[in-house]
């Protein structure tokens, strides 16, 4: 099918890829235009730009915060031909059956609408979702092994004054609450109801505590994005910080040591998905169906995989995968052969196991997603007069 | 080329704001002719002359250039072309473009208009310069092509503001030499604004005197010299020692004066209303020595000795008059110096010592 | 120019044409102006006019509510966090602005007195701005390969022994803000300053040493107070620019730093447009009240 | 001057001088260095080999972001921005000349653009765009954008120019037959035109540099520096210098180009 | 005040790059003397007299303040006081303390020096004036306070670098005098540079005309006047015809000499060397009439006709002669007008055609 139309997508670096573009040109004929901001642009651009795209890439928090304001439009479920394939995490919030339900704004509870015309969603699963999941996984802190010293186990560790100075957390405010409310608990010094949605009070004594350590000098700098993350650890400049497994990666095919640690805390997870334009009709947005339904058939999700994140249709990912591929980043077990990057660069050695193990080990030991809060616009006050003391 | 035209301004002013620049002033130029406007900084000549180019709006009143009147034409379509001060060349572009510019703009081809150019820039001598800028040219080269510049659209009149103030004294005198032959070649209308008495002596036919947008008088320059109309044309024109005073007895044809606590005075002419008087006393006709009669000489204290070459000019004080100046050969001079402080007796025939108008007298 | 300023009245007998040269000379102005004025009003004023009605307004995480509440100003004017913001951005401000015009009257001074031959000065002049008309955003950035904990400077003093650990405060601190904004700005010093010091006529420089000024009170008694129109012009322009700022503040921090432009970008991003407009119509008033206060001091039409 | 002694201040302020280059010129050698960098070097010294590896690597696809795209929209934009900026500040200058009402408005109006916070500016045209309905772009808003930065420059440029420009030379133009049109096509434009060109230069320069104007109304796609600032959040590799290296280059490039004309203009002045 | 000091240049030179602008001059100033330089632009008189202030080093040789060598002094220490052309009067700084400048830079206290400062205004009558800004002020004004700002420091020699061009004509001649009379009642030693003859004629006790950096004269002006050392200065000063051509006779204490193509002349003095001789004849003895004997007149045409009040200045070539000037008494002339084109006898005597010197010879 070759497709003259042209989509408009744009999102966080992390899955904008040009390679994705490229294939889709190839398979479907159709011409993705793509966009890679941070994530505060991405939902500011969602939000007061609706006519800029055709196609969100966004993560979940930011389509609670995108989707009530009408900007995008529910998806049919019976036009999405993988529809079934889709990680039940996404759909019940459960990994597997047995699982708990994560704190936080877990994908599962802002992915359905009632309606094609709603923008409330909806508490249990609907023929209309408000995105189609894409990507997701779990983050926890990257450490420099060679400069700690020391095994980290918790991630009250990023607190230890002998790391004062260089530390760092991400300064995404619906993430970074997230980094601290696992640190505060893991320090002992505070439990939350739910961490995912504080209290006025809860979200006080967490801010305090980051600014009593900002103070300290307990931090080098805040990030934003995936790379100045790479920067920092790269650099030396900071020795632990809140990471991303494609991030300890990138440190470490410079050949610099990195781990991607986990914790006995567990995870902080988010995930990611596409949501349409509002405005998308008739053979535009026949074209955006055409193009999730090629997303999730398989040869995205292994390009994801790939880098280090996880599809949200396994199963078909799978038929794109080498059986060491899928062993070494998807069922943690020792890499048979060299694992290759997308470019043919060697990734991994032979040999090499994946930090935090298996899928179901990372995905299972969810704490809690980056969220939205009730308190939402509080805590976003509070954020910026941490970042500002 | 075009023959002279005359110009009449008739009750004309200018009008600033709430400033009046030109004070309903009359003047005819006779066709032909070469009139300096000649004033003090800010009298209001170059308002004139701008109000006869087009180049300012005239307030009230009504300006002809022979047969038309011309109020109301844009400056091209007057008949008058003007020479600016600092030449206004433009920087641009070079000496037979300048001069050419007004047949461009006419739309004459380009090989006639360089043409007719070259044959102006012939005219004042400046063919072997045709193609540098103006950067690069003497300010008496600059001179010279401006005027060709104006020349080339066939002027009845040209009019020139302040044209040598922008050259040394020395090329000044060697250049209005020049300008006066060529007005007298050209034939047409000259009106020269200048504030240099010299400068308007050498050249004028006609000499008209402003001050304070009023004219004082409007002459050939020796009726000027010699029979100012005014205390401030006496005075202005430098040649004339001027006396005030109260008239204190009339005569035929002839008053005298008494200066406040100091001498008095004879003078021909009428006296004016009131019972003041000016007087003016031509400064090259004073000699040293004492007056064979009273009321045509004192005796005042030198303050001052100005050598100038062939003549030296005393300034004195005496009899209540401050600032008395005499001009003396300097043969004689030097055969009886006089130094600063000395008392000396001057002294001045009848004929020499006349009575001043009043303006609106 | 005259023409304009003529009043009708003192023309009675003036015919109907002359008239309409003046109206059409009238009309031409306004014409050559409008494209101006249209592109300010709506580029500029509207924008302005609509930040002050949505500073009033209402909001939630996805949406604006025209409304006219006080909260957004409440909120952004009774937390501590606005003020030591506002503190910290002038704090910004005073010591760029020093540095700025330190350097930027040196080095204007040295081209400008020091420098002999037109063409030198040219030359020197233009050296010091090409720079300025490349990325500001790489020119920023070109700061940390040089300045990090494994940098350029850190390994020269760990070589030269002079220190035995990396200097910290190098990077992602308030120091390296004030560096990188110096070296953003220190041309909007220099060029007005220049300018300022090319327009002084040699001869005062001559009388004063004449006078038996001696280079010091050449410099004080007479360069600088001549020079006082040129670094107005430069102040304006240096505080309006560290004032707005927030990549450099946001970057060279490591984030760690705030100032008054970050926190409205941070209130953007995260969609609180009424509150990014409470303080913007803060800021701006804060700014043209500085501004205003310059140009108390200097009348920029005649410096131009 | 040949052989007169310099004094000791002229020593001292020459060293500052120089200090003061090293201070501009040294970042901006440093990332031009470490874009010379071999395959496996990272975004610090030391150098990791030395190679021309990131400049072709510039050249690809690379793995976000689209900085052929974006260079070519930024300098569409700088044009357009230099054409009007040009035109506009012309016609403003012309108008200055004449007293209208409302011209000293107009004037602080100007002033004003200049002062006020681009980041407010980019908020108020966001936010007003998204208001009225109007999609942003980097042609429509951010066009606009940019144009309250430039074109405040432009005029008080040519406000100092027309400040110095002397009326006899249009007098003299009337004088000898030039209509207002001719006036201004052969004596004013010519006279002027190395200042125009300064401005366009001007305008160019700042378009193609702008950032904070560009960030709430750049819409869909964006522009170079929008990219460069994006690639700084999501590059980790040299070709982030390369980058920065090329764009340095590019505006070299540009400033050279201008100087040129005018330098040309202006022999051609003093010449013929 | 302090006394007057003499100033001697020995040799001094001022080489700009390339180019000497000042060729070895030496010349000895008297102490309570008014000095003029003379020259045309470019001649070097601003340099000159740049160099004796101090504000421009010396190539080589030697300045001397009366018995101090000062060639290495910087201004202040030199005794001088400079006015400079447009008077760079501090445009900040209010009259008074424009004046009291110097005395501020010796840490003189403000009660102090501004009593001083209006002392010194009062001596220029100024004082009226003294929280005005300069701008406030109008040419003469400003040139006063330059002038009580160059006095206040007692120099013993002041330095004025044209300080009467920013004038108008008619303030020139007033302002003149009271230099004049200032140096009289002060004493001191004053170097004034001009490109004008009338003025230095007026105002100098010694003239040094100045021409390509070299002094052609340096004399009492009725010296330079009267004897002209050279052909230029005798052109320069523009009251010489300058007749040049080959030495045709030498008798005693009298040359002849042949112009090209024209007449025989003959003038009083030695011959230079080379065979071919400049004579000069003063233009204001020239009368209108056949010459008694040969060699003493010409018969020429007229080209122009100006005038200039109390006489008139007829120009005529002939008997090889270009732009021969009379200035003929007004009386004479109008008694027996003359016009352009006529043929008219020119005479003079014997002792009023002398024979210029070449320089270096
Ligand atoms: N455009 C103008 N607006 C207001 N006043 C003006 C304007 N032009 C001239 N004036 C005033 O009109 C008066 C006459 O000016 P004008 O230029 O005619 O004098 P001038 O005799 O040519 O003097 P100068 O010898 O200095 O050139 C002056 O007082 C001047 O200030
Ligand atoms: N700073 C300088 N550098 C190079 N040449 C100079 C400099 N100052 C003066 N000259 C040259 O030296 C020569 C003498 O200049 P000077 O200023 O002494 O002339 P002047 O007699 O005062 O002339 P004017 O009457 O025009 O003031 C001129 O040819 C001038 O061009
Ligand atoms: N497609 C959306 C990807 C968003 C990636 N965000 C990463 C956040 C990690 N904590
Ligand atoms: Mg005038
Ligand atoms: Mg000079």
């Amino acid at each position: 099918a070759q497709n003259p139309i042209t989509l408009r997508q744009f999102g966080t670096g992390v899955s904008n890829l040009n390679a994705i573009a490229e294939k889709c040109k190839e398979d479907l004929g159709i011409t993705l235009e793509m966009t890679a901001t941070d994530s505060d642009a991405a939902a500011q651009r969602a939000v007061t730009q609706p006519d800029s795209y055709d196609i969100a890439d966004i993560e979940y928090w930011i389509a609670k915060k995108v989707f009530p304001a009408g900007v995008l439009q529910p998806m049919d479920v019976s036009r999405l031909t993988y529809f079934d394939k889709i990680v039940p995490l996404f759909i019940t919030g459960k990994l597997t059956p047995d699982s708990v339900i994560a704190q936080g704004t877990a994908p599962h509870t802002v992915g359905f609408v009632e309606g094609p015309d709603s923008t409330t969603f909806a508490k249990a699963p609907t023929g209309w979702l408000t995105m189609v999941p894409t990507i997701y996984n779990a983050d926890t802190l990257g450490i420099r092994p060679d400069l700690v010293g020391r095994p980290i186990t918790t991630w009250a560790d990023i607190m230890d004054p002998a790391f004062r100075g260089k530390t760092s957390i991400l300064n995404i405010p619906s993430i970074g609450i997230m980094d601290a409310a696992m640190i505060m608990e893991a320090s002992g010094e505070l439990t939350y109801a739910d961490k995912g949605n504080m209290t006025r009070a809860e979200i006080d004594k967490t801010i305090d505590f980051l600014i009593a350590a900002k103070r300290a000098g307990q931090f080098r700098a805040f990030w934003k994005s995936f790379d100045e993350s790479v920067n920092l650890m790269a650099s030396g400049e900071v020795i632990i910080q809140s990471m991303w497994s494609p991030a300890v990666a990138a440190v470490r095919s410079r050949g610099i040591p990195c781990v991607y640690q986990p914790l006995k805390e567990g995870y902080r997870a988010w995930g990611g998905g596409i949501g349409l334009a509002k405005h998308l009709s008739g053979a535009k947005l026949d074209a955006a169906y055409e193009y999730i339904n090629w997303y999730l058939s398989g040869w995205v999700g292994a390009y994801l995989n790939r880098q280090g994140y996880y599809s949200a249709a396994m199963e078909t990912a799978k038929k794109h995968m080498s059986d060491d591929e899928w062993g070494f980043w998807v069922e943690g077990k020792p890499a048979k052969g060299d694992i290759l990057a997308p470019d043919g660069k060697v990734m991994e050695k032979a040999g090499a196991v994946r930090d935090g193990g298996s899928f179901e080990e990372r995905m299972g030991k969810v704490a809690c997603w980056n969220s939205v809060m009730d308190e939402d616009r509080y805590m976003v006050r509070r954020w910026n007069e941490f970042i500002a003391a | 080329m075009s023959k002279a035209a005359a110009i009449d301004i008739a009750a004309v002013s200018k009008i600033y704001g709430t400033m009046t620049a030109v004070h309903a002033i009359s003047l005819k130029i006779p066709a032909g002719s070469y009139c300096c406007l000649l004033g003090p900084s800010g009298c209001g000549k170059s308002t004139t002359l701008r109000m006869i180019a087009g180049h300012e709006r005239i307030s009230s009143g009504d300006i002809r250039l022979g047969n038309t009147v011309v109020t109301d034409l844009p400056p091209a379509r007057r008949g008058t072309a003007m020479m600016f001060q600092s030449y206004a060349l433009f920087p641009h572009l070079d000496v037979v473009d300048n001069v050419a510019f007004s047949l461009k703009m006419k739309g004459v081809a380009k090989e006639e208009r360089r043409a007719r150019a070259l044959d102006l820039l012939k005219l004042v001598q400046m063919d072997t310069y045709a193609d540098r800028r103006p950067a690069q040219l003497s300010g008496g080269q600059q001179q010279r092509v401006a005027l060709a510049r104006a020349l080339i659209t066939d002027p009845e009149a040209l009019l020139l503001d302040e044209p040598l103030s922008a050259l040394d004294p020395f090329l000044k005198v060697r250049v209005r030499a020049e300008l006066k032959k060529l007005q007298n070649e050209l034939g047409i209308t000259f009106v020269h604004v200048t504030h240099s008495q010299e400068e308007a002596m050498a050249l004028a036919d006609l000499i008209v005197v402003m001050n304070e947008g009023r004219i004082e008088q409007a002459a050939h320059p020796r009726t000027i010299f010699e029979r100012p109309a005014t205390a401030f044309v006496a005075r202005f024109m430098g040649d004339h020692n001027v006396i005030s005073g109260r008239v204190a007895d009339v005569r035929d044809g002839a008053v005298t004066v008494e200066v406040a606590g100091g001498g008095r005075f004879d003078a021909l002419g009428r006296p004016p209303e009131g019972g003041q008087a000016d007087i003016a006393v031509r400064t090259d006709r004073v000699r040293l020595g004492e007056a064979p009669v009273p009321g045509l000489g004192f005796t005042g204290i030198v303050t001052n000795v100005e050598y100038r070459g062939a003549s030296v000019k005393l300034t004195a004080s005496g009899a209540g008059i401050e600032d008395f100046t005499a001009i003396v050969g300097d043969g004689p001079f030097f055969a009886r110096p006089v130094t600063v402080g000395e008392a000396v007796p001057f002294a001045w025939r009848a004929e020499d010592a006349i009575v001043l108008g009043r303006l609106g007298s | 120019m005259a023409i304009a300023v003529e009043q009708p009245a003192a023309s009675p007998a003036r015919p109907a044409g002359a008239r309409l040269v003046s109206v059409l000379g009238r009309l031409a102005a306004y014409l050559q102006a409008a494209p101006l004025a249209l592109i300010l009003g709506v580029f500029l004023l509207a924008p302005i006019l609509m930040i002050v009605a949505v500073s009033f307004w209402d909001y939630d995480f996805a949406r604006l509510y025209p409304d006219f509440v006080l909260t957004n100003y409440a909120e952004t004017l009774g937390s501590w966090v606005t003020w030591r913001t506002y503190l910290n951005t002038l704090k910004y401000a005073a010591i760029v602005w020093a540095l700025t015009l330190f350097i930027g009257f040196w080095v204007a001074y040295f081209i400008a007195f020091h420098v002999r031959t037109a063409t030198m000065q040219t030359v020197l002049f233009l050296v010091c701005t090409v720079p300025f008309l490349t990325s500001n955003i790489i020119r920023m950035i070109s700061w940390i390969p040089v300045l990090g904990r494994n940098g350029l400077v850190n390994a020269t003093l760990i070589e030269m022994g002079l220190v035995s650990a990396p200097v910290e405060w190098l990077l992602y601190s308030d120091f390296a803000v004030v560096l990188a904004m110096v070296h953003l700005y220190t041309l909007f010093m220099v060029t007005p300053i220049f300018n300022t010091l090319m327009r002084i006529d040699r001869a005062l420089i001559e009388a004063a040493r004449d006078a038996g000024a001696n280079g010091c009170q050449v410099l004080w008694n007479v360069v600088l107070p001549l020079a006082k129109p040129g670094m107005a012009i430069g102040t304006i322009f240096v505080v309006t620019l560290v004032m707005a700022d927030f990549i450099t503040v946001q970057v060279m921090s490591g984030g760690q730093s705030a100032s008054v432009a970050l926190m409205m970008r941070n209130q953007m991003s995260l969609l609180q447009y009424p509150a990014a407009a409470a303080n913007a119509v803060v800021l701006l008033v804060l700014v043209l009240l500085m501004v205003a206060g310059i140009l108390r001091v200097v009348d920029i039409r005649k410096e131009l | 001057m040949a052989g007169e002694r310099r004094s000791v201040t002229f020593w001292i302020l020459a060293v500052f001088f120089g200090l003061f280059l090293v201070f501009l010129y040294g970042p901006l050698s440093a990332i031009l260095i470490l874009s010379f960098q071999g395959p496996s070097g990272g975004l610090t010294f030391p150098l990791n080999g030395v190679s021309l590896h990131w400049f072709r690597n510039l050249t690809e696809q690379q793995a976000v972001g689209d900085f052929g795209g974006s260079f070519r929209r930024s300098f569409t934009l700088g044009l357009m921005v230099m054409v009007v900026t040009v035109v506009v500040s012309l016609l403003a200058g012309l108008a200055f000349r004449r007293r209208f009402v409302g011209a000293t408005p107009l004037f602080y109006l100007a002033v004003a653009s200049l002062v006020v916070p681009s980041i407010i500016i980019s908020l108020g045209i966001g936010v007003m765009f998204q208001q009225v309905g109007i999609r942003p772009s980097w042609y429509g808003s951010a066009f606009g954008a940019h144009l309250t930065w430039t074109l405040p420059f432009g005029v008080l440029i040519m406000f100092a120019v027309f400040n110095r420009f002397s009326p006899a030379y249009e007098e003299a133009a009337r004088d000898l037959g030039a209509s207002p049109w001719q006036t201004f096509r052969h004596v004013l434009l010519p006279m002027i035109a190395p200042m125009l060109v300064g401005v366009g230069l001007f305008g160019f320069t700042l378009s193609y540099d702008e950032f904070a104007r560009s960030l709430m109304t750049a819409g869909t796609y964006n522009t170079l520096p929008l990219e460069i600032y994006g690639m700084t959040t999501n590059v980790t590799t040299p070709v982030l210098y390369a980058l920065g290296t090329v764009t340095t280059l590019f505006s070299f490039l540009v400033i050279s180009l201008t100087l040129g004309i005018i330098v040309w203009l202006g022999r051609r002045r003093a010449r013929g």
